[in-house]
This record gives C-alpha cells, structure tokens and sequence, in this order.
C-alpha cells in the first residue's frame, strides 16, 4: 500500500504532519511516539528573537474546544538552529519549521536562514491571532500577503514554502490563489480562530491576553469547508488542520481536498493521537481496497445536490 | 513501561459531599510518581470537557493507585460520576517533584485544603522530625487525618472556621509556630501546596523570615507534558512551565 | 429589579430575544414558552417571494455544534403579513423580522413593506451563508453594506434596523461602524460561520447542500469575541448571538459587551431555553445585588492583562 | 400536560448486541401518543452530541413508556448505556401518526427491521382481520415477535437470510400476497416503515397496484416540532416538515 504523498518536491512517507505550536520541538513526544513514523513534524513558531509569550492563564476549555494565547514564547531563531533542530535532524522524518514576523525582512532573514540550515520546509504563519502586530496582518491583506510571498520566495532556495493562511477572511479561494501565484509550495488551512472567553464569576476574561485562538474539534467544519473551497481554487498541495482527533477526521480533510493533514490539540488528548491516524490509514485504504492513499484526496462527492443521503 | 496508559477504576469513594478517594488498576506496567509529581486523567471522551486534568497521586502500589480529588468544576463533576470497571486514559508521572530535604534539614510541610494530596505521599516517606500543619475551611474538608497520624510525624491540623484543630489560617500557624521555634528558621525547609493566596501569604513569611522551600503550584494545563507552553507561570527567571519545570518550584523563585 | 434594555427607541421587557430561524413564527414555541415573556421575538429570514429552501439533508450534528442549509425556506412577505403576524401581534413582545433580499431594491422593498405594517424592528440579514446570490455579499463588502443600510434606513420611519453581520471578515469592528454611521439602531452578532462535514463512509458532504452554517456551543467563543470587539467600536448596542445554550452564557454575552442576547439552537435543545435564561437573568442579578441589567453590560474587565486567574 | 417533560429511566434491557428496549417512568403528567408519533430523547448532556434523537413509543401507560431502539451510531450508543434511576428530558409526543383505516378497509402493515418500534402500537388496535408483514435482515433482529403474535394479527415474519420465517424482503412477500389475493387490492390500505429503499420498493409496488396507505419516514432533526425546517421531505407538494406534517406520510405523495 503507498501512502506517500508529495509535497513540493518533498515525498512524505504518510500525510500525518504534527500541527505547529502543539508538538514543541519533537522532544516532548519521543517518549510516546515513534517520531519516525510521522510524515513531517512542524515545530512551534520561530521568531528571530526569543519571545517569552503572554501571561497566564494562556489557555482555557470551551465547548469541544480550547482557546490559547502563548503568544508564540519561543527560543528564537539561533538557538533553534544550535539546541533544537540537530535533534530533530536524527530522525528520518522531515522538518518543517513555522515562522512569524513582525515584518517582512523579518520573515525574509528567517525563512533565509532556516533554508540555508537545510530544514526541509518553511511555513510562513500570516495568521496567528495572538501578537499584536504582524503575522494575521499579512493573512487578512491580499496585497501583503503577496509580496511577502513572493520575497520570501526568493530567499528560500531547497526548502518547501508552506503558507499558513488566517481563518478570517470571507474569501479564503482568493488568498490561496495568491499564495500559490507568488510561489508557495502548498498551503495550510486553518490557524485558530480568534476567540474569548469570560467567567461569569469573576468578570474576568479567562485568558489574561482577553483574546485568543480557538482550536479543537468545534472547529472542525470550518476547516474542512475551506480546505475544500481552497482545493478547488488552486492546484498546490492543501494541508489540512484544525479538530483532527481520529482516522476519521483526517479522512474527512483529504476527502475535502487536503493532500496531508496535521494533528495539534488532538496531541494534547493522545499524545500518540499522529501514529493511531497513521495505522488508522492503513486499516482503512485495506478494508476500503484502496492500494494508494492518493486516491482519498479531494474524493468527496462535490457535484450532485443528493436527496436523503442518511437513509 | 509507559507514560500513557490505561487504567479501570476500582472504586470512587466519596469522602464527603465534595471530596473522593478515586482506585485504579493500571492496565500497563506503569512508573512509580515521585512525590509531587502529577498526572493528567481523562474525565471525558466527549471532547466537552476536550482536556485532561492534572492529579496527585496520593499512593501507588503495582495494582493500585489513589487519587484524592475536589469538585471544583465541570471535569471533577465528571470524575464524581465515575463507575467501577470504567477504563479510562491516564499520562504520568509528570513534571518535577518535591525535592528531599537535605541532610539536617527539618522539613515543615504546609498543606491548605486539596493540597493535602499532592503532599501527602511526601509526608508518607519524609522523617519523623518533620512538622505539618494542615489546614482546611471546615473539619468536613480536612481529610486523610487518620492516616495522617499513622503516619508518625508531628501534625498541626487547624480550620479556618475553629471546627477542629486550632483556629486561624494554615500561615498564622506556620508564623506562630515560628516563634515559638526561634531555633527553626535556620534548619528548616518549607514543602507548601494550596490555593495561591495561602502560598503568597506562605511565601512571604518565609522571605521574611530567610527560609527556603518549595512550593507546589497550579494552573490551567493543555497537555500536560511541556509541549503547549500553555501552564507557564511567572518566575525570577521568567515563565516556566507548571508541568515539566514544577509543578513543584522553589518559593522564592515565583513572582506572586 | 430592572430587566429592561433599550434598542434604538425600543424598550425592551428583558435582553433575551429568539435567534432567527430558529423559532419558526413563534407559534412552533407557544405551547412551551409563555411569548409574552419573551424581550423580542425575532422570526424566520423573510424574502419577496416564497423560498422553498434546499433540498434535504438539511442539517448535521458537529462537536458541540450543528450545520445547517436550510436554504432560507419561507412564506415570502405576503403570506408572512397575512398569515404569520396577525398571530404575532396578539403577543406582547416586541416582534422583530428578519429579512433577506437578493439586491439592495429587495431588501428596500422587504423593509419598507414590514415598516408599513408596524412591526417593531426589521434585522438585516446580511450574512446568510446558505443561499446564492445577495445575502453574504453585503455583509462582506464594506461598501456595499453602506450602501445598502443607508438606503434601507430611507425606507423605515418607525420600526428599528439592525443589521446582522457577517462573521467571516477579519474586521468586525469596521463593519459595524459601517452600520453604525450608515443608520443602524443596533448590530446583531453572529450569524453561523459556513462549514462543511463529510461522511467518510460514504464520500457524500452530510448536507445536499454541501457547505452550510456552523451553530451552537462551538461557536460562542468566536461569537462573544466578535461582539466585544464590535461594542467596543460603536455607540450602539450590540445584539449578542452564537452557541447561547443557558443564563451563563447569556451573561457572558452580556459582559462582553451586548445589550441584548439572542438564542437559537439552544431553543432545539430545550424549548423553553429563552424563559430559563430570563429567570436566570433575575436570580443572577439578585444574587450579585444587582439591580439593573444594564449594569453587568459590557462589565468585563477588559484592561488589565492579570496573571493567576484561576487562582 | 406537558409536551416537554422530564422522566426516570427504570429499565435499559438489551434484547441483543443492537437492541434495548428502554422503559421510562414520566415525572410529568404527558399526553398519550397515537400510533406513528414520536418523541425526541435527550441523548447526553455535554453538547456532543447537541440534539435530541427521534424515537416512537412502543407502549404507554400512565406510569410506564416503552422505547425499542437500534443502535445506529453515537446518540443510540450513549442511550445504551442509560442506566436506571438517570433522569433525562423528552418532548412529545410530537408529529402526526397513522390514520386509522376506513371502514371496509384492510390496513396491511409492512416494517422492515427496527420499523417495528413505529408501528408495534399501531398492530396493537387494528382490527383483527390487519395483516402484518415483518422483515428483518436475521432471526436475532426481529424483534417483539411474542407480543405482535398475541396481539391477534394475521403476521407474516420473513427474514433476507432466511433463516426464521419466510425467506425474502418485505417487499416481496407483499408481492407475493398481493398476487395470491386478488381481491385484497381494491380494499387495502398500507402501513408501512422501514428503511428508505425498501419504502421505495413498497411505494412502487403500491403504485403499479394502484394501492393506496401510509409510510413513515426519516430524517435528521434539530428541534423536532417544526421550527428549524431542517426536516424537510420532498413530496408532489413541495417540501414538507417530517416531524409535523410527518413523520406519517400518504406514499403515494413523497417524492422517493
Ligand atoms: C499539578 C496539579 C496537581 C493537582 N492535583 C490535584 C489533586 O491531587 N487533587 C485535586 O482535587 N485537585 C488537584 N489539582 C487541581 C485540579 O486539577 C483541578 O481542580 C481540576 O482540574 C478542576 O477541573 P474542573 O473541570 O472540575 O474545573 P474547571 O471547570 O476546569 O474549572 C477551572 C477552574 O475554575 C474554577 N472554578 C470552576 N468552577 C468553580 C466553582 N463552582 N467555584 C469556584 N471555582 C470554580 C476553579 O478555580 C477551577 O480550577 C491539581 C492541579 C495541578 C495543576
Ligand atoms: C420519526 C422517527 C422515529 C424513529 N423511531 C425510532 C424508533 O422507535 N427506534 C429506533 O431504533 N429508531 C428510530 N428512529 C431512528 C433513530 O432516530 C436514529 O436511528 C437515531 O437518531 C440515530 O442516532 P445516532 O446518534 O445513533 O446516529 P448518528 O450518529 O446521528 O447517525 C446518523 C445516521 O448515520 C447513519 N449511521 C451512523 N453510524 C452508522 C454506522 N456505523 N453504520 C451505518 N450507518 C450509520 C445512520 O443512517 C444514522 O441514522 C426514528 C427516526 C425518526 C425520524
Ligand atoms: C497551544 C497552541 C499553540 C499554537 N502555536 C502555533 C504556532 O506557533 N504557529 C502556528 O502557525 N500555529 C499555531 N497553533 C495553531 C495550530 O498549529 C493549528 O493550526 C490549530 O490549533 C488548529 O488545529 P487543531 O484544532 O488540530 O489544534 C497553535 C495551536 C495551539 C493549540
Ligand atoms: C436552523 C437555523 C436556521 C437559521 N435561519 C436564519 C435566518 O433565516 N436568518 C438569519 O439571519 N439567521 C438564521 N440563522 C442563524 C441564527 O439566527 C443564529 O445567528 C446562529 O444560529 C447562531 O446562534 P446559535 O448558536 O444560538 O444558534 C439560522 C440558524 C439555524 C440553526
Ligand atoms: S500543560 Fe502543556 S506545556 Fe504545560
Ligand atoms: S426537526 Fe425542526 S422542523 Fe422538523
């Protein structure tokens, strides 16, 4: 059974990335995962300096969901490069390393230095809904969004170039396309979604940042609508995230268009949630007769306006 | 071995209104918790509540492990609910435990409320010279007393309300105790868990006073396991994640 | 104790009003919920001409949520006059109807007509993610939605307008100002964020419509985050909608900042829903020595970036 | 009388892998369903899953209703694990049910699988000469097979692997039965529940035959009472509510 799929020119060995900013640097799942078994492993947002990140509480539950603002708290792009990636560079999985700015030389110089390192992929994160200034600003503006694009295009020489678009926008068709026109490899949907939280007890809002970034399965829908109206738009991978918990979920994703998906609260359930999903496929494309997992990709019935589906 | 596992419930017994003595039978060959060190137990599988909570293990042995738990909110509901031979998922031992005292040093352990259960297998091994004072609201939410005193050491038991014990607050007792100890301040080492404005009033005698100690300290958890960075708490050496670098952290090192 | 909130000219009994859609013409309601009680009845969108809706299915369950295509099925404006709100209007509350047109003249039409017969308040759909053409598009376009509100503010002398937004842009704020200086008496936030959902047994989207609109608990960290920041921007009140299931999550919409709350498929769930949440309002407010509801709106402490919440 | 009301589970007895049969007590004064109604149960309480489930009553007395139920997917696995004393909330009964037959008239009653639990009640008070055609897919999943024979009905049990009863689909057993009795088709009318292609083949057959009668159908619903329309059918008369105008439709009218 062939459960490749090619990213760029990147073949991963299944579709089962990590989502970034919820499986640290790799480390913190070597215990329970087999960190060779995953297609990719993308870490936590890079920035080109250390952030120490908001106060807590940074996270709080809500329905089927959770809201997290870590403010992107990271070691920076040098000591990533010096402590984190030589560990990660010892299992044969490829690594893709996420990275915010606040602007675009800053996007430039760590997509530069990340590409010269010899990481295997770069996701730009335009969308991440809990700094103050960068970052969503060019996720919601299809002008900045491509030159960005197109800048960071031009530093980046082996490795893929991934964009990680923002959830909040009512066109998201258009800014895939941009992103694919200004030389993305792929595409990553969806980032949180911004949310807030009060205790009714304490009038406090329940993070200390007010705001943050919705995750979990209640946001499941909404990601995999805009992985499917995304991968209609353009012809470059879709990586799909948000609510992936089970087989089932992923399937749903690549069903819609994705041509991999990525795990993240689903790690904080299962840690070993990545490596179910992957033995998961296998169980399914046998039991369904399907000798390449390509095959699910975009499979969902698009087209015929059914009547009564469920029975 | 593993870090993640499954185990069956054994018993859920209630202690009071508020408060259960929770058994499981570790399905998997499990490691053995370091005193303070946590785990993360499944209350749900409905994703509502999505996340795990963060528990004490109060004693484990190859077949058994207790758990002392409070309701407080939605999850500790849930876990009042739970039945025997229900299997659940559990990650642990986490995080960073009370280290032990060190040679001629006596240990005074302070424990307000619930705080008796990340202590209390702590005060099952420390040595007999050490001192614990434990505190509650009411004689109700003092729990554990009997085995406490099997337990040997010298306890202090105080309620906020005087039902029981001595009256006042788990840190006018500790401030008491020390000056009637001149001789303590020096030898002594603090292990402290309860609710954050105990351990501030806590922390702040023993700045006073010069004493070091440890203090074990909660907050909203995702994973559990250091890789959200979701439990960070404010430190003289910036934010340090409650799960992997504490949940047990010097008292002096926390900026209140 | 004072329950009563203002919007525009309109007194309201008490902040809870029903979500449209979600409570029919009021009459699918009456053998659970005293109408009288209620602070505004807010019916089903209304067109020029009958809708018949999209074929089934029609609706799926999510985590915490629900998608629905309903496809805007309705009486059309004369049947609704004729039929619908005589009934209505035996009732004393506040009747509130919702309207959706497929060009700026339709919405004109639509809300002149409804002002003429005296209902109480006309909200402007513009967000409807389930049909074609119009709907969406105005609650998109920043100047389209002018446009449009200023010129249907032409046509109502008596009723209040309410424009009901769109979740889907990454600037509500400008919205509602948009609505605010074009004429609005409030906003209403949020309408379902589109979503989609596929059976992956059997490769069919779980609606014929294939996309529809995201409801219900899922939602409401997004809805009340929406409709801080929206009443933050403006002067006038904000109508807060999405996920409101009992009096807890009434009343964090109403220390967000809204002045009123809307309740939809939390009415599924449990039909009375909209009296609980009203006699919640009153022992809440008793309770915390309260004595005007207006009082707790907007009350979060949205200032201070506080540590330790939770503890 | 309450048509949302709250009532006690008293019995959740499993008759096989797939099937309970559930007896509630109402905490509420309810009204009686007629045959062919239904009611919505509340499944859990932790949003996930959000709505209630449809299901019709197998048997009402003051004190006591009946459900039989199929376990399909996440809502009826939950309802399996109700347990006795565990208080839920229900509204009904809701929709319209089946018409009683007119005089001269034959109700033919056809159920195929768990279309039983819609028209068990229904078999209960029709009239002795009724036939009934019962279908199930293996001799474990016919279900009430006692209680329909002492009912008085002239029953006719067939099952797709033939093991019990006659061998063959509901369907063709009435087709069969049609053609060894002539005479029947002018006086018959149908009552008829099931899954959607067998109720297509029996609208077929009925419409060659030009036989009139009733099929109960199914859909997806939020609220259940006709204020969501997301439980729209289509018929030669435009779409319509199955949890009002419904579920109980004439057969000749949907639009398969
Ligand atoms: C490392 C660590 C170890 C722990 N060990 C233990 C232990 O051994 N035993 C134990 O009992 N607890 C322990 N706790 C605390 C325990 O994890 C929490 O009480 C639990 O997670 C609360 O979950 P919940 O879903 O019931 O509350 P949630 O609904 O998640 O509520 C979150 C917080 O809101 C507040 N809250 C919610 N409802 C109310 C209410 N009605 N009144 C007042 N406040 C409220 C509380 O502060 C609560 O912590 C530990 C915590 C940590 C971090
Ligand atoms: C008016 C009415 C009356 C009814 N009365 C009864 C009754 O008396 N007794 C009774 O048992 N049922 C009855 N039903 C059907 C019952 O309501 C459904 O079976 C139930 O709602 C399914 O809920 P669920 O959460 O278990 O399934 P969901 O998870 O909501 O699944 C929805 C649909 O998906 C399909 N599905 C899900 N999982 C699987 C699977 N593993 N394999 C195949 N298909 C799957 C099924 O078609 C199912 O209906 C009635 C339905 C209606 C509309
Ligand atoms: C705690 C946490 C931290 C995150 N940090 C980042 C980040 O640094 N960069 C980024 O692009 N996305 C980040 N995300 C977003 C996730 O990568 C993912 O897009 C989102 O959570 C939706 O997927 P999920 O529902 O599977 O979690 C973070 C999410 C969470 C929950
Ligand atoms: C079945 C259904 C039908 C709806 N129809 C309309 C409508 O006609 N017009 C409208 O403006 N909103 C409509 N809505 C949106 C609701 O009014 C509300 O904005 C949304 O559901 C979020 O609130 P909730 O989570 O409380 O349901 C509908 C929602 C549902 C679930
Ligand atoms: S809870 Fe995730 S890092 Fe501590
Ligand atoms: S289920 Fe809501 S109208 Fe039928």
């Amino acid at each position: 059974m062939d459960l490749t799929v090619d990213i760029g020119h990147l073949k991963l060995k299944n579709p089962v990335m990590t989502a970034s900013g919820t499986f640290g640097y790799g480390e913190e799942y070597a215990e329970f995962v087999d960190l060779n078994m995953l297609g990719a492993i993308v870490v936590k947002g890079i920035t080109l300096k250390p952030l120490e990140g908001n106060p807590p509480p940074r996270i709080c539950e809500t329905p089927c969901g959770m809201l997290n603002a870590i403010g992107l708290q990271n070691v920076g792009l040098k000591r990533f490069l010096k402590e984190k990636l030589p560990y990660l560079r010892a299992f044969d999985s490829k690594i893709i390393v996420n990275v915010m700015g606040n602007t675009l030389q800053e996007y430039v110089k760590l997509a530069g230095a990340l590409d010269e390192a010899g990481v295997d992929g770069i996701e730009l994160n335009v969308s991440c809904p809990n700094v103050k200034k960068g970052g969503i600003m060019f996720g919601t503006d299809k002008k900045a969004l491509a030159n960005l694009t197109a800048k960071v295009r031009q530093a980046v020489r082996q490795s893929i170039l991934i964009t990680k678009l923002s959830p909040t926008v009512p066109d998201i068709p258009k800014f895939a396309v941009i992103a694919e026109e200004n030389g993305s490899d792929a595409i990553t949907l969806i980032n949180t979604i911004p949310g807030m939280a009060i205790d009714t007890r304490t009038w406090q809002p329940k993070l200390a940042n007010i705001t943050g970034g919705l995750s979990g399965p209640a946001i499941r829908p909404v990601a995999v609508r805009m992985v499917w109206e995304a991968s209609r738009a353009v012809k470059i991978p879709v990586i799909g995230v948000g609510g992936i918990m089970n087989v089932d979920d992923a399937l749903e994703f690549m069903l819609a268009g994705a041509t991999a998906v990525q795990v993240g609260t689903g790690n904080f359930l299962r840690p070993t949630a990545t490596v179910e999903i992957i033995n998961g496929l296998w169980t399914y494309l046998d039991k369904k007769g399907i000798s390449n997992v390509k095959d699910i990709i975009g499979g969902v019935n698009g087209e015929s306006i059914h009547s009564n589906l469920n029975n | 071995m593993n870090r993640y596992f499954k185990a069956e419930i054994t018993k859920n017994l209630p202690l009071n209104s508020k408060n259960n003595l929770l058994t499981l039978f570790p399905l998997e060959p499990v490691i053995d918790p370091e005193p303070g060190q946590f785990y993360m137990i499944e209350v749900s599988d409905s994703y509502n509540p999505l996340l795990k909570r963060p528990f004490c293990c109060l004693r484990k042995t190859p077949d058994n492990m207790q758990f002392l738990f409070t309701v407080r909110g939605k999850g500790t509901a849930l876990m009042k609910e739970f039945r025997k031979g229900q299997v659940i998922h559990l990650i642990g031992p986490l995080g960073s435990g009370y280290p032990e005292a060190r040679k001629g040093c006596t240990p005074v352990v302070i424990a307000g409320g619930t705080g008796i259960a990340s202590l209390f297998s702590f005060i099952e091994r420390t040595p007999d010279s050490s001192r614990v004072i434990y505190g509650a609201k009411t004689k109700d939410e003092l729990l554990m007393l009997d085995e406490l005193r099997k337990a040997g050491i010298r306890l202090t038991v105080c309620t906020d309300d005087c039902s029981f014990g001595e009256e006042g607050m788990v840190d006018q007792i500790f401030m008491n105790f020390l000056r009637s100890n001149e001789s303590i301040r020096t030898s002594c080492v603090l292990y402290a868990c309860g609710p954050r404005p105990m351990l501030r009033a806590v922390a702040a005698i023993a700045r006073d006073n010069n004493i070091k100690g440890y203090a074990s300290l909660e907050e909203n958890m995702a994973c559990g396991f250091g890789a959200c960075l979701g439990c960070a708490v404010n430190t003289v050496k910036g934010y340090k994640r409650v799960c992997k670098e504490g949940p047990v952290f010097p008292i002096q090192e926390i900026v209140w």
